[in-house]
């Protein structure tokens, strides 16, 4: 399936994914700094999900996705620097500073916003997508959850209400096994804790390695051309791992070391680095890369870092439209 | 002028913004085909036809987000739902999401839409389907809050909700459906934010809602008759809240009777006394007394339901307290 | 399989069934005459289920309702004077008038409740059957809700939950085609509203005969000793029909004449007076059964319409314990 | 008596609970193997093992109502919400069910149970991790409602609170996990409906609650170095709520400021100065003033954050404004 990716693509891919690394890399040494407050949830090992995803969509498409949220947004073209700036609470973050790491947002760039009440972007996403049908339009909404996420009511009521009226919606659910700190298998009762429930919307529930770039892309494409088509949402289960822990300074000690060793050699960054590889890029031209993203996150931070924070005669801003 | 009652006084109110505006629709469960629990938006279907005007599963979390989602992204939606006590099941979509939104995305994401509720108690419906919760949105920054306690009103209040860029909960009172009044024809706005001076009296000054303000009204009458001269004002919206209209009138009277119906702890009449209490206590020359809910859950049986909340008696005695 | 059920457990569940249909017709008729306040939520054709599943239940065994429940506290043995003396908001009612009808309640024969918020019984039968298991009993409960029920998110969380811990519950969803006025086809996207989730969590999922109690014993029995065992819930759908409309006075014009029909030829209790004929019952002693119950439901309609409202000293009482 | 912070007294109060009856249970997310999601109840499982103590599903609903089941059906069960924004979610179960069930049913259903959650603002988690929400359980007839300040309240009012047979809802303050102090040891208990006096005085009666206390404490060593004697009350409770104290503390000192970190409309301290202004509006010799959140979402940015809830200074310009 690989061979039907063209090389530049990949490179793409790679190098976004390469970016996504860095920018959170560079958000856990911040937080290790204590530069940023409260909390941040990384997605360090889950970039192929959001670069692969992000790939299918067009401008006019939506998506929403969770506290876990950098990959996505920056996927879909969110500001590195408004990104970065908004999670160590500046004015010139993508929020003006009042959201911070769980809530980056860009409307521009179709994000529609990253929520931390775990489920609540799902009924939300689904009014997008009866929007983007009420209007007229083809646009699809593709909206992001964890394997965590797949007890709670809003999910049900969300995959519900878009399943009875065929919306233009696709639920890609990142399984990185783990429910906050409890491993999946223990707080649901299916295998596969997303794509099992779709035969009870009578909708299409697909898994894909999440850590295959090539894969995620086809079948979140998939998923994608259906809904444009009117024909209805689909579940995609992306089977995925997050390196770290978490949130915040989570060890994450309650993973078995063979689990980790084993995700750890599938860095879905890796199998795309091999791939390109494979067709013929240098390694050093991969170092290279490497190099000008650490370079260009070098000034993003130091940029951020001295960006202002929000005036306290701006507390109001925005409560209220009028 | 058309005379109608409060029933079809909501119905004329959404059919007015969805004839104004292609972006409002309308959803609910039960509000298309049935027209509605309490047949107070029939026709809405027949006129607007079923893209706009959409039946949904009983899912009113599914119905919250799919409203914001979709004010998100261009249209103006009118939610229905079917009962204020339900909004508990949904308070996340309201309370967290919608009504937050905007502030914490800096504008970017904003949510112009209208969520009608049923309120109130007075018909026998029991505990779960008979509370007055303007309170409940009132303490959320964000939530715009109205409930009209005339058809008038409730006409006019849902041109100024449902054009508004900012998310409005309306509580419409079930006790109040068979009420009947001409209403304006035409483009009628009540602007948020204007307390309706009900009569004018010049002894105590007494604030009330939704169904309290017919309740207020007939203590002052039976007030009158004994030579108290009674100030009614109807608040009408909670946020914007007219502390202006409540303090002049004070000014006058020197008293102040709240009248609502809500559980008294916490109550909006909580936050008007206190915002008297706060700017104008050496204008008083009484108490600042509360007529409010009884601290229970809504009996069925008659007589109990009758007690829990305010009736003209009580308002009388507290009026009378004060002389 | 009517075979193995001896004649006088058919006798004993057709009056059952004829107190039921009785006590609901009275209900209907004091309701019309506009002695009952609020509104009013009937069982009329829909006996069977809630005979047949109490059937099976022993001592100890919870089971919670809905608002639509006045069949399953008298098929578990409320008295029919305190059930209709709630109903008229008297003092010697279950709840002492509190509750009213949609909130029937009399924990001494095992009646946690009756739900009046769509789905909220759900979670709470689910915490009743963990109470069991953390007791270390083999109690079982029942838990009923309707077809419209299943999209709400607390159905799903609720069934999560007991999937995941094994509870003994049994999860009883009374199809009766309608949410509230809306074909069950319009607002769900599955064939069977309740059953059809069951594998998205991997428990048994039975549709059932709702008019057959014959039936409905059966499955419901095979749920409840499965769940008595400890190998976890259940979902049976018994597909059943109201005869008349939601609540209150609706007429229930959104019906097709054609499907009301039907279902009135299949009347639970025509259905089971028609095998006990077969056994040799006669219909005069069918006929006589019915003009007692007529007679002891004119007595007790009258005690209830004469017992005492209660008095507004007691307004406060209950609201907390201290 | 034992040094411990308020994160170590939370898993104090639970694990002395969980000793002295066999029937009280504990669930939450992430509450078992992980010891909490703020450490806060490490040890519990170990101790008490894992038929007492489980861990659940991402599903609060389902919390809510296996808690109300249990309880209901002979368990006392202590449920954790990890957050009080979260409380949005289950609050069909919390108010309408569990508040309820005993008026309903005239006794028969009771859920001798106890809801703790995480509350307020200061710690940089934005908007829909940072509420002050005492007011909306206030605000239910049916539930009790703590919400302690120090270690020693954290473990004695847990005492009174599983041992109620009342649905009782903590809220615990995050802003306070590592402040330390003095607990006694063996079975200490602190009765509802008591307010502490934090500091007596005489010019100023200061009324807090929660993380408001230290700050109303600061301001009142700031107030002390310019000549103005404060008493500080922590409420401790707000149902049962005891006015009885903060009454008579105003009639020594004739000035009322109350101190709330919920954003103003409606909240607590709404209430009681709605009481002060009913029941002793004569012994007042000024306005009453509420210091309270500023009506917004709680901003992430440390600034606007800190400026949207109530600081020492805040109080310290309240209180001069009386003199
Ligand atoms: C309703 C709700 N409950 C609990 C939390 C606390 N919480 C935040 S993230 C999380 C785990 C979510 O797991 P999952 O859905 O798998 O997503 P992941 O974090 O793995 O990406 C929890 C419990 C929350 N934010 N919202
Ligand atoms: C959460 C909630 N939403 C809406 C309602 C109003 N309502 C009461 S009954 C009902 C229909 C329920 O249908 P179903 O579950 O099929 O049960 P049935 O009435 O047919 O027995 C609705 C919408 C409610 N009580 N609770
Ligand atoms: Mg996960
Ligand atoms: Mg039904």
């Amino acid at each position: 399936m690989s061979a039907e990716v063209s090389t530049n693509r990949l490179r793409a891919w790679h190098l976004a994914m390469l970016e996504i690394r860095e920018f959170e890399s560079r958000v856990m040494d911040l937080f290790t700094r204590n530069l940023v407050r409260g909390t941040t949830h990384l997605a360090i090992g889950q970039e192929a999900v959001a670069v692969g995803s992000a790939g299918v969509l067009r401008d006019g498409d939506k998506t929403l996705c969770t506290y876990r949220g950098h990959h996505h947004c920056l996927a879909r073209g969110m500001d590195a620097y408004a990104g970065m700036a908004e999670i160590l609470g500046r004015s010139d973050g993508c929020c003006g500073g009042r959201g911070g790491s769980m809530h980056l947002t860009d409307t521009s760039k179709g994000l529609y916003g990253a929520y931390a009440i775990v489920g609540a972007q799902i009924p939300i996403a689904v009014g997008c997508a009866w929007s983007s049908q009420v209007r007229g339009t083809d646009e699809v909404t593709t909206v992001f959850f964890g394997d965590g996420t797949t007890p709670i009511g809003a999910f049900h009521e969300g995959v519900g209400l878009a399943a009875t009226w065929k919306l233009p919606v696709v639920f890609i659910c990142e399984n990185n096994l783990y429910s906050e700190y409890s491993p999946i298998h223990t707080v649901v009762p299916v295998i596969n804790a997303a794509a099992d429930r779709a035969s009870g919307y009578a909708i299409p529930g697909m898994v894909v390695d999440g850590n295959d770039v090539v894969l995620v892309h086809e079948v979140v494409g998939a998923a994608v051309e259906r809904a444009r088509a009117g024909e209805g949402p689909s579940i995609v289960e992306a089977k995925t791992y997050r390196h770290g822990g978490h949130s915040r300074a989570d060890p994450a000690t309650y993973r078995p070391a063979e689990e980790v060793a084993e995700w750890m050699s599938r860095d879905p960054i890796d199998a795309v680095a091999k791939l390109l590889i494979e067709r013929g890029v240098t390694t050093s031209e991969l170092e290279r890369l490497q190099a000008d993203v650490v370079e260009r996150y070098d000034e993003i931070v130091e940029r951020a870092l001295a960006a202002p924070e929000p005036s306290v005669e701006e507390l109001f801003d925005n409560t209220y439209a009028s | 002028m058309t005379v109608m009652n409060y029933r079809k006084a909501i119905c004329e109110g959404i059919a007015r913004a969805m004839r104004r505006d292609d972006c409002v629709v309308f959803l609910g469960e039960d509000v298309a085909a049935a027209g509605g629990a309490f047949k107070s938006t029939v026709g809405i279907l027949e006129e607007f036809g079923p893209v706009r005007v959409r039946d949904t599963p009983i899912a009113e979390q599914a119905i919250i987000g799919a409203a914001m989602g979709a004010a998100m992204t261009g249209l103006r939606p009118i939610a229905e739902i079917m009962f204020s006590d339900f909004l508990a099941i949904c308070w996340d979509g309201v309370a967290n999401e919608i009504a937050k939104s905007r502030y914490m995305t800096a504008g970017q994401l904003q949510s112009p839409l209208v969520i009608r509720v049923h309120n109130g108690a007075g018909l026998g419906f029991g505990a779960q389907h008979s509370q007055s919760l303007e309170n409940m949105a009132m303490m959320t920054p964000g939530l715009k809050v109205v409930a009209p306690s005339t058809p008038a009103d409730v006409v006019g209040l849902m041109a100024t909700a449902v054009d508004d860029d900012d998310p409005v909960v309306v509580f419409e009172h079930k006790a109040l459906f068979d009420v009947k009044q001409d209403v304006p024809d035409g483009d009628h706005r009540v602007p948020f934010g204007q307390a309706r001076q009900v009569r004018a009296g010049s002894d105590v000054s007494v604030v009330a809602l939704a169904a309290m303000v017919p309740v207020a009204e007939a203590a002052a009458a039976e007030l009158g008759s004994r030579g108290i001269s009674c100030e009614i004002l109807d608040l009408r919206t909670l946020y914007p809240l007219d502390m202006d209209t409540v303090l002049a009138s004070v000014s006058k009277t020197s008293l102040l009777v709240i009248v609502e119906e809500n559980p008294r702890p916490c109550g909006w009449g909580a936050e008007v006394s206190s915002i008297v209490a706060e700017r104008a206590l050496f204008e008083l020359d009484g108490p600042i007394v509360r007529v409010a809910g009884e601290p229970v859950p809504i009996p069925f049986a008659a007589p109990l339901e009758a007690a829990a909340i305010p009736d003209p008696a009580r308002v009388v005695a507290a009026v009378e307290s004060l002389m």
